[in-house]
């Protein structure tokens, strides 16, 4: 048992870290940085993929054979550190992470030529459509409905929260092809081309000051039958082994610790009167408390690597303590930063995205971000499955 | 020891509350927030007709000599209804130091106006690098021939943007003294600042401005006056602040009854309700350190502090707690600036960072009660 | 409204702060120091009770016609607070808070009699008998029998968790007579002699090395029905009486204030290193923000005080918010100080009471009895009604 | 990078805990920390048998040359069972620090002894004053004819009541020395001390107490020696705190399922449920800081730190909210002496204030990441 790299490993490493420094623009790193959201501006992120595209390193978690990199997950891991040490746009979302293994296990060999290097090129950028306004937590009550029609499905109802949705090009979605029997059972999984009659897009702004969430609305849309993924029925199970799917692969420790690090060249600058936040020694303990949760979140992170890898399962309470301590260290580096502010913090700047206004010093940029990312941060412990459907997981496991 | 608010007390309350949910919900004050001004006119003509802007003066300056406890109930229902007109600013801050300080002609000119609503006073004192040293400012004023000619920068003018004058403070002989400044005065510069509760501050440069000799205030004991102006302000925000916990309370209670989740309301799990009963738990910590600020302000400095500073340190605490649980129980509907939710997250944020931190009230407290006697000395005071 | 004393009430408070000075010795003061109980000491609690009959100042919350003081709630508040400040042995306890008014409101006239003055003056000291080893916050689970039999009852079962047992004179418990209807409604309460054939005695030793609680066993012991109070199937309703009995009456302003005091000066010396652990800028915020907890709670009290005052009822909201909130600030309290120990934390005296061993300085004193005090204070949260109830009681309020 | 257990540690696991639940029972226990030396030959001698007392030590001293992983694994069940027999202070720190800097036959003697479960070296450094600043001891020995005097006081010597033989620090020239010092030696007085978790400790006072040339271990970097030593020792207390809180975790589950109240058993509310599920948060967390902590004991010394101190501190914090919680949900029972909860509770105390409490531990992490190159550095180290 040890932390120790291969030498391979290492080779790796300095390779990803001379890709980096080469390709990732001051700009587009600025750009993230006046980012208070969880994934880059569009135009950002696209940008950055190209440039991952033409090294071939749009998607580390896919096979090769699909265009991925066919990386261990120690290689992804150590490129992920990478990526987030030097300030990279976060741009693999719901295309890399969510349709593409949905497409690679489920998709038919038609589907899987025709949409999976639309992803890597960025030709496609696609939303989520799980939530609907009736059903958070509680997917599986969702009511959109699909009516088969021929060839094709007709699908009327509403998704909400998708994120990106207004720069997408097409959304995959659970939809309700079947009332009868348990809820879960009449739930199946479809592509929607987001530019087809009846779609309709509203806008929803968060409480961060950026429009990211949208609510999507379909009114007779019309969805081949040949852009069903799976059987008619199946979206459930879909569903869950996309849940499944990111155990032991997903990776926070990397963009908590370039956040710390921010943290700290922020509390190091000297404030408007003087005083550094690093010397005063309240700030400075909760930032080390706080340095010591990402330790060992990041241990956790490595055990379950570790353990996919030799072909186990991290377990369901390792997997959703990451979950629920990811977002909670988030939101406390987020929040430490805002309290930097004092007066400033009431300062607002309502432009977005915050990278076009004039260039400033890191420094002054880093606090005119600071209370956004805060506010931000707080759907972290909300998305993607809430805290309280973790505890619920937790729970389980214990009183089995 | 009376702690029972009184009958007129209670009807000042519901008028409040009653008020700003008929004239005031989230759809229209959304609107004054969008609007160029981020001021609704006939909003402040009203609070002139229903007594608000006359409340805390004296009878005979024509106020209604209200005190901190009338002040406070206005403040709970202010911070309910989100308003963003500046009744802290241009009432209680400026008015009451130019009540205190204001020569006779001073006070007949500013107060009358501010009370018929004609007349939107605000200080500026706090410069970029005051931080929460009252002391340290650095604008001048010098003699001229016939008055002074002041100089300096002020920062985050609250009420500043809708302010018709302002009460800037600067260094006179070494002294921080007042003085009154029209807001078109030659030589004063004002650019709006947007705040992150949605109301507006501006940032005031003066240079040389030329003022006459009657714009100079009262008082060798400016900077005293300063300090329990503000604290009469924190006071005011530390109920603010509780006016917006209940409401968190009560939204999140309302939204989990309704919410139906795996077929039964979000209010149906047990966990949940726990975590209202914490949010309700804090709400009334808040309330009893808001009413010891609120019961304070008068009474001698080390008093004041231990109230005001106490109650801005506990309810700069537990109301973050509170609205981020709030948020969190909201889920997704929480996050999005559709609800009144995200909107008393962000004034909680502004009111942490107004008037001192959390953490600067925290450390004036303890400097306080460093004082033995102030730490294990009873709330109940003798008569004096 | 106003925080202000009368003039009477000043001059009331100087009284008792003369007869405190006067008659509080200094070897009861260092008994209740070393004490890390909720309770004094019963010889410590008797000889100071005794000291304070001869005032007529035993039971400050009676009113004068039983033998109590018959003072207002503000005279009750102002004895309460100085009391704590001088330090006295806290023994008003069940016999004092929680049998008497039973008896004042469902007592007949020749129990009132024969049982209220033997309170005053120290003849009896009462234990409760509610708890059983079933049912904790279950009250009506209850299970300990009576069975009338001519004259008496016959009592078989056990009662758990009966604070001072082992120095009693008395019981007074809550028994099942009869198992039909809900199960509320076959509680009967009774006093129980535990001088009795039949009683057993098994002390429990709780996790700070007190003998405070025993559990009590009931073997066909012999109860006489004039030993009942009120009727049979009556004892649930008594017993909500008299949890509703304290509300807006009971202070914990003054021990938490003094707890806080004593706190201070603790921190005010050096340890055996040289530092003061009051220049520990992280030490003094926690200590900071448990002064503003003491004055929020303070503030709460008086305002439910104010309201009872009045004629009004505190609710159940803020009732249970300080049953919470002061468990929680002396549980915050007692670990501060702990924290201050260092290696000292590890040694343990086993001796009880503590008050016996050799005398030391004030402060070595404080030093030595820091860990019993917080390992003891986590049962503030339990006892009582626990922390879980109050915040279910909170619950239903909001919900309703 | 592999952070998979291997077959044989997996084993060494399982025959810990299987031991100690078949011959450490709660009870046993009980009896044992009752008796007059607080401590079971017996149960040395089986450990001695399994080849714990040999674990840590090279082969070519007679040992299993087990590393660090293998102490955590004894070390979470020693916490599980609660075991007051000094395995920590005896083999983990006195024995290897007598690794590291005994002479050839200091090593043979005391070792082979140790291993033998025949002989308990226990170390004597800090003193009332040292604090965290493990340079800071006044003990001393001076030079005599044919070797040296020792004196000085050592206070709270763990493992001290049931040691024959002391590993003593005294500043020889100035230079912080150790010396091997028999328990019967004159001149030294030993005052046993009874801890809060159960254990014995000793108060040991040194008064010119005579020892030859052969004392006195090798070594210029003591200093250094000992603190890598406090560091081992820091390791294994966290891992016996994650034992700890696995078992309170597990205690409190089953107590929650067996326990009646209100008509359906204590874990059927989901409020109690959430709360477990924050526990066992707390329990997967520390168990990653334990882990780090165990695998950084070898690195360089500020990568030490950052592992060990790291742990120390993060796993002071969590380990006393789940045993606040585990009391909290046991109710009354939990806060009896009669269920091992308490004990659990008083040993996680315990550890919280050995070696450097969890604020030092804290601050100590602190400057380490003062350096931005540790702070932002990854947990995977380059190959040597």
């Amino acid at each position: 048992m040890d932390l120790l790299m291969t030498e391979e490993e290492v080779r790796f490493r300095d390779e990803v870290r001379a890709f980096l420094d080469t390709h990732l623009d001051e700009s587009l790193k600025r750009a993230e940085r006046l980012n208070p959201s969880f994934l880059a501006d569009p135009n950002i992120g696209l940008q950055w993929q190209a440039k991952l595209n033409e090294q071939g390193w749009v998607a580390p978690s896919w096979p090769k054979q699909y265009g991925g990199t066919g990386w261990t997950l120690a290689e992804r891991y150590i490129f992920d550190q990478e990526c987030e040490r030097a300030g990279e746009p976060h741009f693999r979302g719901a295309s890399i992470k969510m349709i593409a293994p949905v497409l690679m296990r489920y998709g038919t060999d038609e589907q899987k030529a025709f949409y999976l290097p639309r992803i890597l090129n960025g030709e496609d950028v696609w939303a989520q459509g799980y939530s609907e306004p009736g059903s958070g937590s509680d997917l599986a009550s969702l009511k959109t409905k699909a009516m088969l029609n021929d060839d094709h499905y007709v699908v009327n109802g509403s998704k909400i929260w998708s994120t990106l949705a207004h720069h997408a090009t097409r959304m995959f979605a659970l939809v309700r092809t079947a009332d009868t029997g348990k809820k879960q059972e009449g739930i199946t999984f479809i592509l929607i081309d987001l530019k087809s009659p009846g779609v309709t897009i509203r806008p929803i702004r968060s409480i961060c000051g950026t429009h990211e969430f949208n609510q999507v609305f379909f009114d007779d849309v019309k969805v081949p039958v040949s852009d069903r993924i799976g059987e008619e029925g199946e979206g459930w199970d879909i569903a869950k082994y996309l849940l499944e799917f990111e155990r032991g692969g997903a990776f926070a420790g990397g963009v908590l610790r370039a956040m710390l690090t921010r943290l700290h060249r922020l509390a190091c600058e000297p404030l408007p009167d003087g005083r550094k936040m690093i010397d005063d020694p309240l700030f400075a303990a909760r930032f080390i408390e706080i340095a010591t949760d990402v330790d060992a979140n990041d241990m956790l992170e490595l055990a379950a690597m570790s353990k996919v890898q030799a072909g186990g399962n991290p377990g369901s309470v390792p997997s959703s303590t990451m979950k629920i301590e990811r977002s909670r260290i988030r939101q406390s580096i987020a929040e430490l930063a805002a309290s930097i502010l004092g007066p400033d913090a009431l300062r607002w700047e309502e432009h977005r995205p915050l990278h076009e206004l004039p260039e400033e010093s890191e420094i002054d940029e880093g606090r005119k971000v600071a209370s956004a990312v805060y506010f931000n941060s707080r759907s972290q412990s909300i998305f993607g499955g809430s805290n309280e459907i973790q505890l619920e997981i937790i729970a389980k496991t214990l009183l089995r | 020891m009376d702690l029972n608010y009184s009958d007129e007390q209670l009807l000042l309350k519901e008028s409040a509350d009653r008020f700003l949910k008929e004239r005031y919900d989230f759809d229209k004050r959304a609107k004054i927030v969008a609007s160029d001004d981020g001021f609704d006119a006939g909003i402040w003509a009203e609070m002139a007709d229903l007594g608000w802007l006359a409340l805390p003066f004296s009878e005979e300056n024509g106020g209604l000599g209200g005190g901190a406890v009338e002040i406070s109930l206005i403040m709970e229902a202010i911070g309910r209804a989100l308003v963003v007109e500046p009744y802290l600013a241009s009432v209680i801050l400026a008015g009451s130091l130019i009540e205190k300080l204001g020569t006779e002609s001073q006070k007949a000119e500013i107060l009358d106006g501010l009370i018929a609503g004609t007349s939107r006073p605000a200080l500026a004192h706090a410069e970029k690098q005051t931080g929460f040293d009252l002391g340290n400012i650095s604008a001048t004023a010098v003699r001229t021939g016939d008055g002074y000619a002041l100089s300096g920068g002020k920062p985050l003018v609250l009420g500043g943007a809708a302010a018709d004058i302002f009460l800037v403070s600067a260094k006179l002989d070494g002294d921080i003294r007042l003085f009154l400044v029209p807001a078109d005065a030659a030589g004063l510069t004002r650019k709006t600042a947007k705040l992150v509760d949605g109301s507006r501050a501006c940032d005031l440069s003066l240079y040389n401005v030329p003022l006459p000799a009657s714009a100079l205030l009262d008082g060798d004991n400016t900077l005293v006056e300063i300090e329990a102006a503000y604290d009469r302000a924190n006071a005011a925000l530390a109920s603010e602040a509780v006016g917006i916990m209940d409401a968190l309370l009560d939204a999140t209670v309302s939204y989990t009854k309704e919410r139906v989740q795996f077929g039964k309301p979000l209010a149906a799990f047990q966990a949940l309700q726990h975590r209202m009963a914490e949010m309700a738990v804090k709400c009334q910590e808040a309330r009893g350190s808001a009413l010891l600020a609120t019961l304070s302000v008068d009474a001698l400095r080390s008093m004041r502090i231990r109230g005001v500073s106490g109650a801005r340190a506990k309810i700069g605490k537990v109301s973050r707690v509170v609205a981020q649980e709030a948020i969190q129980l909201h889920g997704a509907m929480g996050f999005s600036e559709e609800m009144p939710i995200g909107a008393w997250f962000r004034r909680l944020y502004a009111i942490e960072n107004t008037f001192g931190t959390t953490a600067d009230h925290l450390k004036r407290y303890g400097e306080i009660i460093r004082d033995p006697a102030v730490l294990s000395g009873s709330l109940l005071r003798e008569p004096a």
